[in-house]
C-alpha cells in the first residue's frame, strides 16, 4: 500500500514556515545530560552488564541519533530516559532536573519524553482521533472537546485529514508512524524518544518518514533522541551523530554533523555527507564484527 | 493428488457470514454493509461450498436412515430412525407427549437456557474482574493464581456429589456446576488476554500521563478484550456441557433431564430431538456470544476483514 | 555452578524465587479457611483433616486403585481413539477443499451437543458398558483434537509452501515436510486440551451411567474414580468424595503433563522461543 | 470441564479450545473458486447420489432377531433382576438356590445382572443384552411396546401388594399425620422425588391426579439419589419400593405415612421374555418357568423368612439384613399403610394381576408414557397356566405373611 504524498508539501519553498500555534509553552528547553550511567540486568556478579559508564549530552532542540550494533544496549539507555528501566549508577538530568540516579534508580515515565515505538504503539481499539487526543484527556489537560479538536488540527498539518475516524489496523504502517509522532507532539514533550521507529518500513517509505520527521522537527524545534543502527538515517538526520561501543555500550565517536537543517534528499549526495560516512563507517563496522562474533541475538 | 496451491491474497481469517474471499483492498466505509454482504453471498453461492455442504448432510442423514431403518444393522436397530425422530417432533400430538407444539418442550429449553444464562452471567461477573486483575497486578496473581490452580484440575462434574450435598434445592447445585465449568474458562482466558497485551502499549500510556487507574481502563481492558470474547466462547459451550450432566444427575425439568427421563421412560425418539434440540440452542447461543464479540470489537473486526496488517 | 538448564538448578530456582513463597502461603491459608470453616460446620464439606486420615486409608485399598486403572484404562481408549480419528479427518479438511465443504459442516452441527448427552444413547448402542463410557470419552477429546488441527495446518505460513513448491517437490512431499511438522504443535495443544475433556468427561460419564438413574445394567459394579465419588456419596462417606475428586484431579494433572513433556520432544524446534 | 487454554503459550502455535470462534478460511485453499473446483464438487455429488439410490434399493433385512439355538442344545441367557425390589425376590432366590438347573439342559451358562430400577432392564433387553427380565408392572408393560425394537412379552406375574411399589415416605421432621390421606394431601406443593419409569412413578401419578395433587417439584431421580437426598435433609417426601421404604425408616432417614393400601391402588412384578426366546426355545422357557414357581414356592414359605433376607444380604449393598427382612415380612400399622398379607404371589394372571395390567396400561397410555394400549398378544398366561395345570396348583401360589417382629431372630 504505497503512502499517497501528503497534500501540499513541498519541499521547494525554503523559507521555514512558522508554527505560530506550537510554540505557546515557556521556551522548553529539553536538554539531556547522561553522566556515567552503568547499567546490570540481574545480580552484579551473574548480571549482564548492558551500558557501561556512559556519558554524552543531548543538546536541547537537536537531533542526537545514538548509532549502535544491534543488542548493544541504545534501547536500555533509551528506556531508561523515558522510566521504563532503572540504571544502576550514575545520574541522568533532564534541564538540569534528576531524571534517575542511584537514590531514585527509576525515573517516572511522564508527557516530557515521549517515547515513538519500534513497533509502533497506537491503541489499536481506538480510532486515530482517540489515539492522538489520549495524551491531553488522560492528563486532564483538556476537556474531551479541545483535545479533539486540536487533535483535528494536528492530523490536518500532517496530511492525514481523511483517516480521522479509522482504525489504526486500517492504514499503512508508514501513516501510522506519522499519527504516533502527532500522538506525541499533542503532549508538547520536551523530547521525543524514537526506538528505531522506521526499522520494519521499506526503503522507499523510509526515505518519505525521513522527510516528514525533518519536516515536523522544523515546526516544532523539540529535542529528538534517535536511535538506530542504520548509519546513513543517522548522520542524514542528526545534528549530533553518537557511534556506540557494542555490548556494555559507552560513546565511542561523537560527531556534529554541520549539514544545515532543514535538509532534503539532496544531502544523501552531497560530498560533505560522504565524508561523514567514510569517517564513521570504519567504528562502526569494528563495533558490529564484534557484536556478531559474541553471537548476540538481538534482543 | 488434491490441489495444494495455496492462495497468497487476502487469505486471511474471515468473519462473519460466509468465507470473505474478498481480495479488494479497499474495504472503506463508502460500499455499505449491505452491498459487502451481498457480494459475499453471490460469491459464497457460486462457489461449490453451499453444495458440498448440503451433501454432508444428505450423507449424514441417508448414514442414520441406511443403517437404522433399511438395513437394521445389530448395533443400530435399537436407535430410532430419522423419520422416527422426525415426525415424533413435528407431529402436532405426539406418541410421547413431546414435540414443537407441546409447551412442556419449551418448558425444557426455557429452563435449561435459563440456567446457562444465570450461570454464565455469573461466570462472567467474576471471571473477567478477577483475570483482568490476575493479568494486571503481579502480586495479586502470586497470591490468588496457585490456589485457582490448586482446583482447576478438579473436573466440574467432579463436583456433582459435594454441590448437591452443599446447596439447598436441587436448582442451586446445577447452576453452580455450570458455573464453575464458566468461571474456569472465563478468568483463564481473561487472565491470558491481560498478559498478552504487548508491553509497549502500556509504556506509551505512561508516557502520555496517563495514571495506572487509567492504564487500566483505557489500556489493559480493551487490549484483553479479543481474549475475553474468546473465553466467554469457550465458557458458554463448557456451561452447556456441565449443565447436562448436573440435569441428569438429578433435576426436574431442563433438556439433560428431558433426555435422562425419556431414556427410563423409554422413549427413545423424544431423546433424540432433546439431543438434537440441545445442539441447536447451544450452537446459537455461542454463535450469539460471538456475534456480540464482534460488534463489541469493531476494531478488531475492520482490522480482520482487511487481511490484518502485522 | 549447576549447568543451568539441569533439573535441580530449576528446582532450587523455583524454591529460592519469592513466587513460591507467596503460592504456597496462600495455599496453606486456604486450607486453613476450608478446615475452619469445615469444622465450625458453615459448609457441609468434610474438614482437610478427614479427608487427609481417608487418603490415608484408601491408599491401602486395592480396590481405590484399581478404580484409577479402570478410569485410565477408559480415558486413554476414548483418547487414543480420538487422535487416530480426530487427526487424519482434521489435516484431511486442512488439505482438500471438497472434503472440508462436506465434512465441516456436520461436523461443526454435532459439536455443541455436549458429550454427556450421548451416555444414554451410548448406553443403548453399544454392548458393553466400558465401550459407552469409552465412547463418551472418546466425543470430549475428538472435537478439541479435530480443532487444534485444522487451526494448526491453516496457521502454517504460505512462505513455507511457496518455497517447498519453488523447489518441486510433490503434494506427498509438502504434506509429509511441511503440513504434518507445521501442525504438530497443535496437534500436541489439542491432545493436552483433549485429554483434559476426556478427564471431566469420564467423571460424569461414570458417574451417570453407574448409579445416575440412566443407569446401565450390572448396577452396582461399574467401577471408575467417577463411580468411586458417586458411591461414596450414595453410601453417604463424604470425606471419600473429596478423595475422589482430588484423585481425578491429580490424574488429570498428571496426564496433560505428560503430553506436554511429549509435546516437548516431539517439537524441539519450538523450545527456546 | 475446565478446558485448559493454553498448554504452550507459543505465539506461533494459534491455539483452539473447545470452541474456536472464527475459524479462517482454509487459507490452504484456492481462495478464488475456479470453474474447475465447481465442477469436481458436482461429480464428487452425483456419485454420493448414486450409492444412496443403490443402497435404498437393497432388501431390508429381517428385524433382528438373536437366535437362541436348537431346542434341547445349551443355552447361554442374561437374567435382568432386582435385588432391591423386593416383590421381585423370586429373581434372587433363583439366583441363590438355582433352581433353573434341574429344567435347562446341562452346560447352560446363566448370567444375573443386577439393575438398579425396571426400566433399566427393559433397556438392556431392547439392546439384545438381556434375555428374561424381573421387572415392575410399569417397565414391564412399557417394553411391551416396543415391538418394532424387539418384541417382549409378559409370562409370568411374580407378585402383587398393597404397599411394595407405592409407599409414601416423607421426611423426619414432617407433621404427624392422623391419616394416610392427611399426608398424601400435605404432598401438595411439596419437593417429591421418584424413579421415572418405574411402578412408583405410575402409581404416584394416578393418585396425584386421583387427589388432584401438584407437588412443586416432581423429581426424576434414583434410589440412591433418594436415599442420599434424604440423608441430606434435601427431599420433602419421594415414593418408594421395598426394600428401600423400609432402609430409610429403620435408618431414621424418613419415615412411613402411607402406600397403595391407604388408597386402595395396588401393583405388581412381572416376568418378561422376548418373542423370539419364547418361539425358538419352550424347552428354556418352560424350564425356567418351573423353576419360577419352585421360587415362589420357597418364597410363600415363612420358614425361610431369615434365608431370604440372608440371601438379599448377600445380593445388595448398603443394606441391613433387618431392613431386609422388614421389607418382606415387616409388620406396619394401618396409619402408615401396613398390610398383613404384604406379597400374593399369583404366579400365572390372575384376575387381580390382568385386571392391574389393563388399568394401569390404560393410564400409561393416558399419560403418553406408551404409544398404544397393550397389544392382547402382549400378555401369555398360557405357559403359567399349563404349569400349573400340572402340579394341579391354584393361583396365587402363595403369599408372604407380615411377621411379629419377634420373627427376626437375626441381629
Amino acid at each position: 500500500m504505497s503512502p499517497q504524498p501528503a497534500p501540499g508539501y513541498d519541499r521547494s519553498i525554503t523559507t521555514p514556515v512558522e508554527p505560530a500555534s506550537l510554540m505557546t509553552e515557556t521556551s522548553r528547553k529539553g536538554e539531556i545530560r547522561i553522566e556515567d550511567v552503568v547499567k546490570v540486568y540481574g545480580s552484579e556478579a551473574a548480571g549482564i552488564r548492558a551500558v557501561d559508564k556512559c556519558t554524552f549530552d543531548v543538546p536541547a532542540g537537536k537531533i542526537t541519533v545514538v548509532v549502535g550494533p544491534s543488542g548493544c544496549g541504545k534501547t536500555t539507555l533509551l528506556n531508561a530516559i523515558a522510566g521504563f528501566h532503572s540504571i544502576t549508577s550514575g545520574t541522568i538530568y533532564l534541564d538540569d532536573e534528576l531524571l534517575c540516579g542511584t537514590a531514585r534508580p527509576r525515573a517516572d515515565p511522564g508527557p516530557d519524553r515521549i517515547v515513538v515505538f519500534q513497533n509502533g504503539a497506537l491503541f489499536p481499539w481506538k480510532t486515530i482521533i482517540e489515539n492522538v487526543a489520549f495524551g491531553p484527556i488522560v492528563q486532564g489537560r483538556m476537556t474531551r472537546k479541545q483535545a479533539l479538536d486540536k487533535a483535528r488540527t494536528m492530523l490536518a498539518e500532517a496530511g492525514l485529514r481523511n483517516l480521522e475516524s479509522n482504525y489504526p489496523g486500517e492504514i499503512s504502517s508508514g501513516m501510522r508512524r506519522r499519527v504516533e509522532i502527532a500522538r506525541a507532539l499533542m503532549n508538547d514533550p520536551k523530547v521525543l524518544l524514537l526506538d528505531e521507529p522506521y526499522r520494519a518500513l521499506d526503503s522507499l517509505t523510509k526515505s518519505v518518514m525521513h522527510e516528514a520527521l525533518l519536516e515536523t522537527f522544523d515546526k516544532n524545534q523539540v529535542t529528538i533522541f534517535f536511535i538506530t543502527h542504520d548509519l546513513e538515517e543517522a548522520i542524514f538526520l542528526g545534528h549530533r551523530v553518537v557511534i556506540m561501543t557494542t555490548r556494555p555500550c559507552r560513546p565511542k565517536k561523537v560527531l556534529t554533523i554541520d549539514i544545515p537543517h532543514p535538509r532534503d534528499y539532496s544531502v544523501l549526495t552531497a560530498k560533505r555527507f560522504r565524508e561523514y560516512l567514510d569517517e564513521t563507517v570504519e567504528a562502526v563496522h569494528e563495533e558490529a564484527l564484534k557484536a556478531f562474533a559474541a553471537g548476540e541475538r538481538e534482543r | 493428488m488434491t490441489d495444494l496451491g495455496p492462495t497468497y491474497a487476502g487469505a486471511g481469517v474471515n468473519v462473519g457470514v460466509g468465507d470473505a474471499a474478498t481480495s479488494t483492498a479497499d474495504v472503506t466505509d463508502s460500499a455499505s454493509r449491505f452491498e459487502v454482504a451481498a457480494y459475499r453471498l453471490s460469491q459464497w453461492l457460486r462457489s461449490p461450498r453451499p453444495y458440498l455442504m448440503l451433501l454432508g448432510f444428505a450423507l449424514f442423514f441417508a448414514f442414520w436412515y441406511l443403517t437404522v431403518e433399511v438395513w437394521k444393522l445389530p448395533r443400530f436397530v435399537q436407535m430410532p430412525g430419522p423419520t422416527a425422530v422426525i415426525t415424533e417432533w413435528l407431529s402436532p400430538d405426539p406418541t410421547y407427549g413431546l414435540s414443537i407444539y407441546s409447551p412442556e418442550y419449551y418448558q425444557h429449553i426455557w429452563v435449561s437456557l435459563r440456567r446457562v444464562s444465570v450461570a454464565f452471567l455469573l461466570a462472567t461477573a467474576t471471571g473477567v474482574p478477577l483475570g483482568l486483575f490476575l493479568g494486571w497486578s503481579q502480586l495479586f496473581k502470586d497470591y490468588v493464581f496457585p490456589v485457582f490452580e490448586l482446583l482447576r484440575p478438579i473436573p466440574p462434574l467432579a463436583w456433582v456429589p459435594l454441590a448437591i450435598i452443599m446447596f439447598e434445592g436441587s436448582e442451586t447445585p446445577i447452576i453452580f456446576l455450570t458455573f464453575l465449568a464458566s468461571f474456569y474458562a472465563t478468568t483463564l482466558n481473561t487472565m491470558l488476554g491481560a498478559e498478552s497485551i504487548d508491553v509497549s502499549f502500556v509504556r506509551a500510556a505512561y508516557c502520555l500521563g496517563a495514571k495506572r487507574r487509567q492504564v487500566f481502563w483505557h489500556v489493559v481492558v480493551p487490549g484483553a478484550m479479543p481474549f475475553i470474547f474468546t473465553g466467554l466462547q469457550i465458557s458458554v459451550g463448557v456451561a452447556w456441557f456441565s449443565l447436562v450432566a448436573a440435569e441428569m444427575v438429578s433435576g426436574q425439568y431442563g433438556l439433560g433431564y428431558l433426555i435422562n427421563t425419556s431414556y427410563t421412560m423409554v422413549q427413545y425418539p423424544t431423546m433424540f430431538i432433546a439431543m438434537i434440540t440441545l445442539g441447536v440452542v447451544g450452537y446459537v447461543t455461542s454463535a450469539g456470544v460471538r456475534i456480540i464479540g464482534n460488534y463489541m470489537m469493531q476494531w478488531r473486526a475492520r482490522e480482520l476483514a482487511i487481511g490484518g496488517e502485522n | 555452578m549447576m549447568e543451568p538448564d539441569g533439573y535441580a538448578w530449576w528446582a532450587l530456582q523455583a524454591v529460592s524465587s519469592i513466587k513460591f513463597w507467596r503460592g504456597a502461603l496462600a495455599i496453606m491459608a486456604f486450607i486453613m479457611l476450608w478446615e475452619l470453616a469445615s469444622r465450625a460446620g458453615l459448609s457441609r464439606i468434610p474438614t482437610p483433616s478427614a479427608v487427609a486420615v481417608t487418603f490415608n486409608e484408601l491408599m491401602r485399598d486395592p480396590s481405590y486403585w484399581f478404580s484409577w486403572y479402570l478410569s485410565t484404562q477408559r480415558v486413554f481408549t476414548g483418547f487414543i481413539a480420538a487422535m487416530l480419528l480426530g487427526i487424519p479427518l482434521g489435516l484431511g479438511m486442512a488439505v482438500s477443499r471438497t472434503f472440508y465443504g462436506t465434512v465441516f459442516p456436520v461436523f461443526e452441527v454435532l459439536r455443541p451437543i455436549p458429550p454427556l448427552a450421548w451416555v444414554p444413547a451410548s448406553i443403548i448402542f453399544w454392548p458393553t458398558q466400558e465401550l459407552s463410557i469409552a465412547f463418551v470419552t472418546f466425543l470430549g477429546a475428538f472435537y478439541a483434537v479435530v480443532i487444534n488441527v485444522i487451526g494448526g495446518a491453516q496457521a502454517i505460513d504460505m512462505r513455507y509452501y511457496q518455497a517447498a513448491r519453488s523447489m518441486g517437490s510433490s503434494s506427498w512431499d509438502i504434506f509429509r515436510r511441511i503440513i504434518l511438522p507445521g501442525t504438530l504443535p497443535s496437534i500436541i495443544v489439542g491432545a493436552t486440551v483433549g485429554i483434559g475433556i476426556a478427564w471431566a468427561v469420564v467423571v460424569a460419564a461414570e458417574m451417570i451411567s453407574g448409579g445416575g438413574s440412566a443407569g446401565s445394567m450390572g448396577g452396582a459394579k461399574g467401577g471408575g474414580l467417577g463411580f468411586f465419588i458417586w458411591n461414596s456419596y450414595v453410601g453417604g462417606s463424604y470425606t471419600q468424595i473429596v478423595v475422589g475428586m482430588i484423585s481425578i484431579g491429580i490424574a488429570g494433572y498428571i496426564s496433560s503433563a505428560l503430553l506436554r513433556k511429549l509435546g516437548e520432544l516431539v517439537t524441539p524446534w519450538l523450545r527456546e522461543q | 470441564m475446565a478446558v485448559v487454554q493454553r498448554a504452550a503459550p507459543t505465539r506461533a502455535a494459534r491455539k483452539f479450545e473447545g470452541g474456536s470462534h472464527r475459524l479462517a478460511a482454509p487459507s490452504l485453499h484456492r481462495s478464488g473458486d475456479t470453474a474447475s473446483d465447481g465442477r469436481r464438487a458436482q461429480g464428487f455429488g452425483m456419485l454420493a447420489g448414486l450409492v444412496c439410490l443403490l443402497a435404498c434399493a437393497q432388501p431390508a433385512l429381517s428385524e433382528e432377531v438373536k437366535d437362541y439355538g436348537k431346542p434341547g442344545s445349551p443355552v447361554e441367557l442374561v437374567v435382568g433382576y432386582q435385588p432391591y425390589y423386593t416383590e421381585s425376590w423370586s429373581g434372587l432366590i433363583m439366583r441363590n438356590k438355582k433352581f433353573y438347573e434341574k429344567y435347562l439342559p446341562q452346560g447352560s451358562k446363566i448370567d444375573f445382572q443386577v439393575g438398579l430400577q425396571g426400566a433399566i432392564i427393559v433397556n438392556g433387553m431392547l439392546a439384545g443384552k438381556v434375555d428374561i427380565g424381573y421387572v415392575g408392572d410399569m417397565p414391564g408393560i412399557v417394553s411391551t411396546s416396543h415391538a418394532d425394537v424387539r418384541d417382549i412379552r409378559i409370562v409370568s406375574v411374580l407378585g402383587l401388594g398393597y404397599d411394595q411399589c407405592n409407599i409414601f415416605l416423607v421426611r423426619n421432621d414432617a407433621p404427624q399425620f392422623q391419616s394416610p390421606d392427611e399426608a398424601i394431601k400435605w404432598l401438595d406443593g411439596k419437593s417429591v422425588a421418584v424413579p421415572k419409569g418405574s411402578c412408583t412413578d405410575r402409581f404416584a401419578e394416578a393418585v396425584f391426579k386421583r387427589f388432584k395433587i401438584a407437588p412443586s417439584e416432581y423429581l426424576n431421580q434414583s434410589i440412591e439419589v433418594i436415599t442420599s437426598g434424604f440423608r441430606a435433609k434435601k427431599l420433602d417426601a419421594a415414593v418408594l419400593w421395598e426394600p428401600t421404604a423400609s432402609r430409610l425408616v429403620l435408618e431414621k432417614l424418613a419415615r412411613r405415612v402411607a402406600s397403595g393400601a391407604s388408597v386402595n391402588e395396588n401393583d405388581g412384578g412381572f416376568m418378561v421374555m422376548p418373542k423370539a426366546l419364547i418361539e425358538q426355545r419352550p424347552d428354556i422357557v418352560n424350564g425356567w418357568l418351573e423353576a419360577e414357581l419352585d421360587a415362589q414356592l420357597f418364597f410363600a414359605d415363612e420358614k425361610n423368612a431369615m434365608a431370604v433376607s440372608a440371601m438379599a444380604l448377600e445380593q445388595t449393598t448398603g443394606f441391613t439384613q433387618k431392613a431386609l427382612w422388614y421389607s418382606a415380612y415387616g409388620s406396619y400399622p394401618k396409619s402408615e399403610g401396613g398390610t398383613t398379607n404384604r406379597i400374593v404371589l399369583p404366579y400365572t394372571f390372575s384376575p387381580e394381576a390382568k385386571d392391574l395390567i389393563a388399568k394401569a396400561g390404560k393410564f400409561l397410555f393416558e399419560i403418553k408414557s406408551i404409544k398404544a394400549d397393550i397389544r392382547p398378544e402382549a400378555v401369555m398366561p398360557a405357559l403359567t397356566e399349563e404349569i400349573l395345570r400340572k402340579r394341579d396348583l391354584k393361583a396365587p401360589v402363595g403369599e408372604v405373611k407380615a411377621l411379629p417382629d419377634a420373627a427376626y431372630t437375626g441381629s
